[in-house]
């Protein structure tokens, strides 16, 4: 019952992304499909988090606070799924190896338990990570 | 030799494209010359003189043309571009292209150097005291035909993709490489003397790697082929020898199948 | 009353589908109805009619309020912006027209930018193997009337592509394909048991970031060479086996996507795919095509290819078309922090950029032309709503096969609202004028 | 509109039997007139040749496979593009320039017209938006029915009737303009990796020979009425020994009369004749068969041909020909594209380089002279390199040096590794023609525009044709001292006047001109059968709705110029 695991972590489309990104990015529903972590259940057990709780996720390049979900497309012990969009690309490696394409598939990360931080709107997470004032 | 002396003094706030800081573009050129000759910042051209204190004057040709680049070129591009002859000696760190589509001299990075050094080069020699970016002596996008000759030194470490589409000339490198070493190489000599990450010789027709530190994870397509005693670079050992890249098509010479060659020292 | 109308294009995805039936009001003004398009295609029709659109061009205050301001200004403040810049970035494209991308060429070209599009984080890397080695590919009505033997490597089209299994590749049924999916085997290659796996016959559980090692085996089986006892986390006999079925179809297709062209070594990957697929055609048919993200990323890539002469990542900062990924694409320019504006188009970098890019755009002077509010207009300076492409205007757009369908205006976009055609006309003439350019 | 006068050049107009006597060119409205006012804007021709604006009969300028080869070719581009220049939009691309580098080359050698040798149907609307950013000239495109299922179908069982309406009706849908056909039956077997390699060899599942699909064809065409005749690239090109399968193609059209209302003379039009006139059994023995091949056309006067010159140079090849181009892989291992189109055509595009010192390349650019120099009458072979295949359109001057001067051919020659070998299997060395001036109007102007069936409209300077009116820097009178000197003459006009404008001045472009978009629209019969047919392919077989397919809207072809024809009774 370690409170943090190492794994690898990849990005793509799911389904439920594609419809929030075209009803509105700023709107909850966005955050409700893209702002999750989907883990195969043995590596939620080794965390220890309940299901459907906030996680930390921090890698070399950032770090994130979403929301850890069952993997509804598993198993896949060791790999982690967060869907293309601002919570991913928060933490996602930049390196492009000089090809122009950033690694968004095959990023370790940390995972660590954070109940009681929020998971942000996704306009706002990356207006805050910009440091760009909002009137 | 002549040399000149150029000193950075006015650093860019983009990155400067300075294609004609090499031996062949200076050659017979005063200190004065030498500063009008164009560069870019961007998209807005201007010269030499604005960024650079120039002094000292050129050799009458390419081959007695020295020049040394001192100050912080770090965001500096394209030094020793399509050089033929003479010497570069940049002392600091600078950034992508050095010494790109090079045919002969010498050029000597004191500092690190980044991505697409080197490319396609046909002759000459180039040392990187620092670390080399990536495709390091590659070819040029979409083109079958890579570096062809001269000798690349690196003593730090070197990124991803080296020596690709490499069909002569020699790559060494003291410190540890990236991913993809001589992919759809078909000649060629590269020598790593530090760790090579994985996806090594991948879709190589011919030429020889040897790495002497560890490999993470093998290519499939090399065949173990036994050991054997070499000596490489002033190194002897016992080496484990492998054939690949067995997933591609190779040529027969006088009969026998020519594959590419990977050493690994034990 | 209503009127229905038929053969509409979704601009959503690669697969364009060209049978979507939309209704709409008598008078073009309101959507009513989607039928035929997947749930994605169905929200972005439906998606023209919310109240809360933005109908205004909005310019960042420095208090970090939105001031609306005209279109007018806006032309002026993107032209100025253009003209000023040393190094500006056009990055997008992707999701507009290829006549509004013809005109974005335009003032790339006059302002001497850099102009990339979203293959940059897509399939850009498929482009810089289709340049080591070639594309030996076919159109999806080849596949729909042809294929036996189809291959989802590094692909999900269950969600990334919805209609992409009813419309072209496993369900259809085709002149030589009469039975539909029981004349065709599946094989799908992915580190996940995706929803698309769970459909094929053989699921290879790939190890994550080993696809070039398994793709090497793969052609290694074809030759009968040695293999090691496993690769990739796949067993050397399961490798032989799934070489034999692809080698045993009368004509294979294999369709790859983000698994391949994001993770490790990238365009050796799409590289080594292609030489298996040339190797295939030594013993059968076999072609191989990327699963385009975008609905117009293709175009994008056609128009920059005819006009400079390159698919994406050019830079013009000479007056001339330069090219190599790495150095001229968007990511790399925006993390090096070589260039000093950003303007966005068809496309949401902020969402999608790795969030070291995003920093970069949010530091310098940038436009976001989008309908929508994205996090790029989020961290935009100006943000320029226009009609939704496919929706609200037509235009050529190019499917993921290249095969090009004209996109048809079904309802009229809210009052004032331009098209990013006649804002990006607007800019032009503009820019031309503060150059001096005929 | 301003009128204009070319005074006191050298004119060679074949048209009008004009061989190189000094005359007066008047313009008045974008056409050729008798006389104009004394206000006319005049352009002195002293010392110089005019001839009418060149009419290319095939190169791959437009198009999918053409943009594939843009595309993954960017090493050809490097270090060789040309920077914006005041009215000229940038230009790249040495063997496939861009397409605003197209307009303005050809612009820049005296060419007024263009056609776009194959354009795959379904990608009509990519060919069109490609013309439409060609600038200056005009251009056709020749949509591809040798290898389209309806075709196959109707043809196996003999319908000549039923062929020529889907003909009709593919030619509105796509604004095409000729019927060309590309490896007739072998693209279609390519569908499962196979070929035709003779007129005899039977398509898979469909059954039916190569032979049947020519002859069939040329049957619509002349039923139709069309101005141009069938287009053909016949099947095993480029393959030692193709040139029997040439020569059993062209009998085929033997005795078939061409029925128009455009003044063309022939039933058939073979293309780049030079890949299709090999000998010899393997790569070790290929010879030259350009004498059996000339002799036939001279014999049979219902055939055209255009020569499909190498200029060794390092190109891409590209054609509709896919088994073809997935060989020369095999033989150049270069890398290799290949498109397959739903049921109508596919396509190829490989790198390849014509090296002098590579004793085939070198016995290819002979071949290629050898049939211009060879064919008896100019009116009846084309100059063209099948650009890129055999070499960029821009070495048509290079073409023209060899053509007009002996003393060039030889040096040429001279300086190939394999000298002997290529005088042994070629008849190279014996030809001492050298083509004239006039002859070569006739091989680049009004030959192409006869056959093209644009007679009436270019290729001539006869009062009430286009006013395309191009002026080199050559003087008839003073025989030309260096080869070279051609070449750079017909490099860069002096002056290029493109319906009455002048868009170039001393090898500058002064002007976008007003490009059409040539296409031809046939009135036919109204055959509902075939419409039933093409509604239920396009339900069960194609990856799109039919509307899609027929849309090809005004921002496609902005300016298009319809030739009507009637082939209703």
């Amino acid at each position: 019952m370690a409170n943090e695991i190492t794994v690898n972590l990849i990005s793509g489309r799911t389904i439920q992304q594609g419809v929030a990104i075209e009803s509105g990015k700023e709107k909850p529903s966005y955050r409700t499909a893209c702002g999750i972590i989907e883990m195969d259940p043995a590596d939620l057990k080794a965390l220890g988090a309940w299901r459907n709780t906030n996680v930390k996720v921090t890698s070399a390049y950032g770090s994130v606070v979403v929301k850890a979900v069952e993997a509804t497309q598993g198993p896949h012990p060791g790999v982690a799924f967060i869907p293309m969009g601002p919570w991913a690309n928060s933490v996602v490696s930049d390196n492009t190896y000089s090809t122009g394409m950033p690694t968004f598939k095959g990023t370790p990360v940390k995972v660590e338990v954070a109940i009681n931080e929020p998971v942000l709107l996704g306009v706002e997470l990356v207006q805050k990570q910009c440091g760009v004032k909002v009137g | 030799m002549e040399t000149v002396t150029i000193t950075m003094k006015n650093a860019p706030a983009l990155y400067l494209e300075a294609d004609t800081i090499s031996p062949d573009a200076f050659a017979g050129k005063s200190a004065t010359q030498i500063a009008e000759l164009p560069v870019f910042e961007g998209n807005s051209p201007s010269t030499l003189g604005k960024y650079f204190e120039i002094s000292g004057s050129a050799g009458a040709t390419a081959a007695d043309t020295k020049i040394v680049v001192r100050g912080d070129v770090k965001k500096v591009k394209y030094i020793g571009f399509k050089m033929t002859a003479g010497e570069v000696v940049i002392e600091g760190s600078t950034d992508q292209y050095v010494g790109a589509w090079m045919k002969g001299g010498k050029l000597t990075a004191k500092g690190d150097v980044g991505a697409f050094a080197a490319t396609a080069m046909k002759g000459g020699e180039l040392i990187i005291e620092g670390n080399a970016g990536n495709y390091l002596g590659a070819a040029y996008r979409g083109d079958w035909r890579g570096m062809s000759g001269g000798k690349i030194l690196v003593k730090g470490n070197a990124g991803s993709d080296i020596g690709m589409y490499m069909l002569g000339g020699e790559i060494v490198v003291n410190g540890n490489t990236d991913v993809h070493v001589m992919t759809h190489a078909e000649g060629g000599k590269t020598i790593i003397k530090g760790n090579a990450a994985s996806k090594i010789g991948g879709q190589m027709v011919e030429g020889t790697i040897f790495v002497f530190g560890s490999i993470d994870v093998m290519m499939p397509g090399f065949k173990p082929d036994g050991e054997v005693e070499l000596e490489v670079d002033g190194t002897k050992a016992k080496f484990a020898r492998f054939i690949g890249d067995m997933g591609e098509r190779h040529k027969k010479k006088k009969g026998i199948i020519v594959y590419g060659n990977l050493y690994k020292k034990i | 009353m209503t009127k229905t109308i038929t053969d509409v294009i979704c601009p959503f995805c690669g697969t364009l589908c060209d049978d979507v039936e939309v209704v709409v009001s008598d008078d073009g003004k309101k959507l009513l109805e989607v039928a035929n398009a997947c749930v994605i295609g169905t929200e972005k029709f439906l998606h023209s009619q919310s109240a809360d659109r933005v109908t205004k061009p909005r310019l960042r205050q420095e208090d970090g309020s939105w001031k609306t301001i005209s279109y007018d200004e806006a032309a002026d403040y993107t032209a100025k912006l253009l003209a000023k810049a040393k190094k500006p970035l056009m990055y997008g494209w992707s999701s507009t027209n290829c006549e509004a991308q013809s005109v974005g060429n335009e003032i790339a070209e006059v302002a001497k930018a850099c102009c990339d599009n979203t293959a940059a984080v897509c399939h850009g890397t498929t482009l810089i193997a289709v340049q080591d080695i070639g594309l030996p590919t076919c159109t999806l009505g080849e596949v729909k009337n042809r294929a036996d033997r189809v291959i989802f490597w590094g692909c999900n089209p269950a969600h990334a592509h919805p209609r992409h299994m009813s419309r072209y590749s496993i369900f259809p049924r085709g002149f030589f394909t009469g039975k539909g999916q029981m004349s065709r085997k599946l094989v799908v290659v992915d580190p996940r048991c995706t929803d698309t796996a769970k459909m094929a016959d053989i699921h290879l559980q790939i190890e994550q970031g080993r696809d070039y090692e398994l793709l090497n085996a793969l052609r290694v089986a074809l030759k009968g060479e040695w293999l090691p006892d496993t690769v990739a986390g796949i067993p050397a006999e399961k490798i032989r086996e799934a070489a034999d079925i692809l080698k045993s179809g009368r004509f294979g297709i294999i369709f790859f996507g983000m698994g391949v062209t994001q993770s490790l070594s990238k365009n050796h990957n799409i590289d080594e795919a292609i030489a298996l697929t040339k190797d295939l055609n030594e013993y059968t048919k076999y072609s191989i095509m990327p699963m385009r993200g975008h609905y117009n990323v293709t175009g994008s890539g056609e128009v920059f290819a005819w006009q400079f002469g390159f698919p994406y990542s050019v830079d013009l900062t000479r007056g001339f078309a330069r090219y190599n990924p790495g150095d001229s694409s968007s990511i790399d320019l925006l993390c090096r922090g070589e260039v000093d504006a950003v303007f966005t188009i068809g496309s949401d970098p902020g969402a999608h950029f790795p969030i070291s890019a995003v920093k970069a755009i949010a530091k310098v002077d940038s436009v976001c032309i989008d309908p929508h509010i994205t996090p790029t207009s989020g961290v935009s300076k100006l943000h320029v709503p226009v009609a939704f492409n496919g929706v609200e205007t037509g235009g050529n757009c190019y499917r993921m096969d290249n095969v090009p369908i004209d996109c048809r205006k079904v309802v009229d976009p809210p009052e004032g609202m331009m098209t990013d055609l006649d804002f990006l006309t607007m800019v032009c003439n503009r820019l031309k004028k503060l150059k001096g350019v005929a | 509109m301003s009128e204009l006068i070319i005074k006191n050049g050298y004119v060679f107009d074949p048209v009008q039997g004009i061989k190189g006597d000094k005359k007066d060119i008047c313009i008045k409205d974008g056409k050729i007139v008798d006389k104009v006012g004394s206000s006319a804007k005049v352009i002195d021709a002293k010392d110089k040749t005019v001839m009418a604006g060149a009419v290319e009969i095939h190169a791959h300028v437009a198009g999918p496979k053409v943009n594939l080869g843009r595309i993954y070719r960017p090493e050809d581009k490097l270090f060789s593009c040309t920077p914006t220049k005041g009215m000229e939009r940038m230009g790249g691309g040495a063997s496939i320039p861009t397409t605003f580098k197209t307009g303005y080359e050809y612009a820049k050698m005296g060419f007024a017209v263009a056609m776009e040798a194959a354009m795959p149907p379904l990608f009509s609307r990519h060919v069109h938006e490609e013309i439409r950013d060609t600038p200056i000239i005009d251009e056709g495109a020749f949509p591809v029915f040798g290898n389209n299922w309806f075709v196959l179908e109707y043809l196996k069982n003999q319908e000549i009737e039923n062929t020529a309406a889907y003909c009709a009706w593919l030619l509105k849908v796509t604004k095409g303009y000729a019927i060309k056909v590309v490896n007739p039956g072998g693209t279609e077997a390519w569908g499962w990796g196979l070929n035709c390699l003779t007129v005899n060899d039977p398509v898979p599942y469909f059954d039916i020979t190569p032979a049947e699909i020519v002859k069939g064809l040329i049957e619509a065409n002349e039923y139709l009425g069309l101005p141009h005749s069938m287009h053909i690239h016949p099947n095993n090109l480029g393959n030692p020994g193709c040139y029997e399968t040439t020569l059993d193609t062209m009998k085929i059209a033997q005795g078939i009369k061409p029925k128009n209302k455009f003044g063309r003379e022939q039933v058939l039009h073979l293309t780049h004749t030079q890949f299709h006139s090999y000998g010899g059994t393997n790569w070790g023995d290929f010879e030259s068969k350009a004498k059996e091949i000339t002799d036939f056309v001279n014999k049979n006067k219902n055939i055209t041909i255009d020569t499909g010159n190498v200029t060794l140079d390092e190109t891409t090849t590209m054609t509709a020909d896919g088994p073809f181009e997935h060989h020369l892989t095999g033989l150049n291992h270069l890398k290799w594209a290949n498109c397959d189109v739903e049921l109508e055509t596919a396509a190829g595009v490989v790198p390849y380089i014509y090296s002098p010192s590579i004793s085939v390349c070198a016995i290819q650019w002979a071949i290629g002279l050898e049939i211009a120099l060879m064919m008896k009458d100019p009116m009846r072979c084309y100059i063209t390199t099948d650009h890129p295949n055999a070499g960029p359109f821009t070495r048509y001057p290079r073409v023209y040096k060899w053509l007009m001067s002996e003393k060039a051919r030889k040096a040429q020659i001279d300086s190939f590794k394999h000298k002997d070998k290529v005088l042994s299997q070629t008849v190279i060395g014996t030809l001492d023609r050298e083509i004239s001036l006039y002859e070569l109007a006739q091989m680049t102007r009004a030959g192409p525009a006869k056959s093209l069936g644009l007679a009436a409209m270019c290729g001539g300077l006869k009062p009430g044709m286009d006013a395309d009116v191009a002026i080199y820097n050559i003087n008839p009178d003073k025989p030309v001292a260096n080869p070279d000197d051609i070449e750079k003459a017909f490099s860069r006009c002096a002056a290029f006047i493109k319906s009455g404008v002048q868009v170039v001045s001393n090898g500058e472009i002064v002007n976008n001109g007003n490009k059409r978009t040539l296409w031809v629209n046939v009135k036919a019969k109204e055959n509902p059968q075939v419409m039933r047919d093409i509604n239920e392919k396009f339900v069960k077989y194609y990856s799109m709705t039919q509307a899609n397919y027929e849309a090809l809207g005004h921002h496609f072809v902005p300016n298009p110029y319809a030739i009507e024809v009637d082939a209703t009774n």
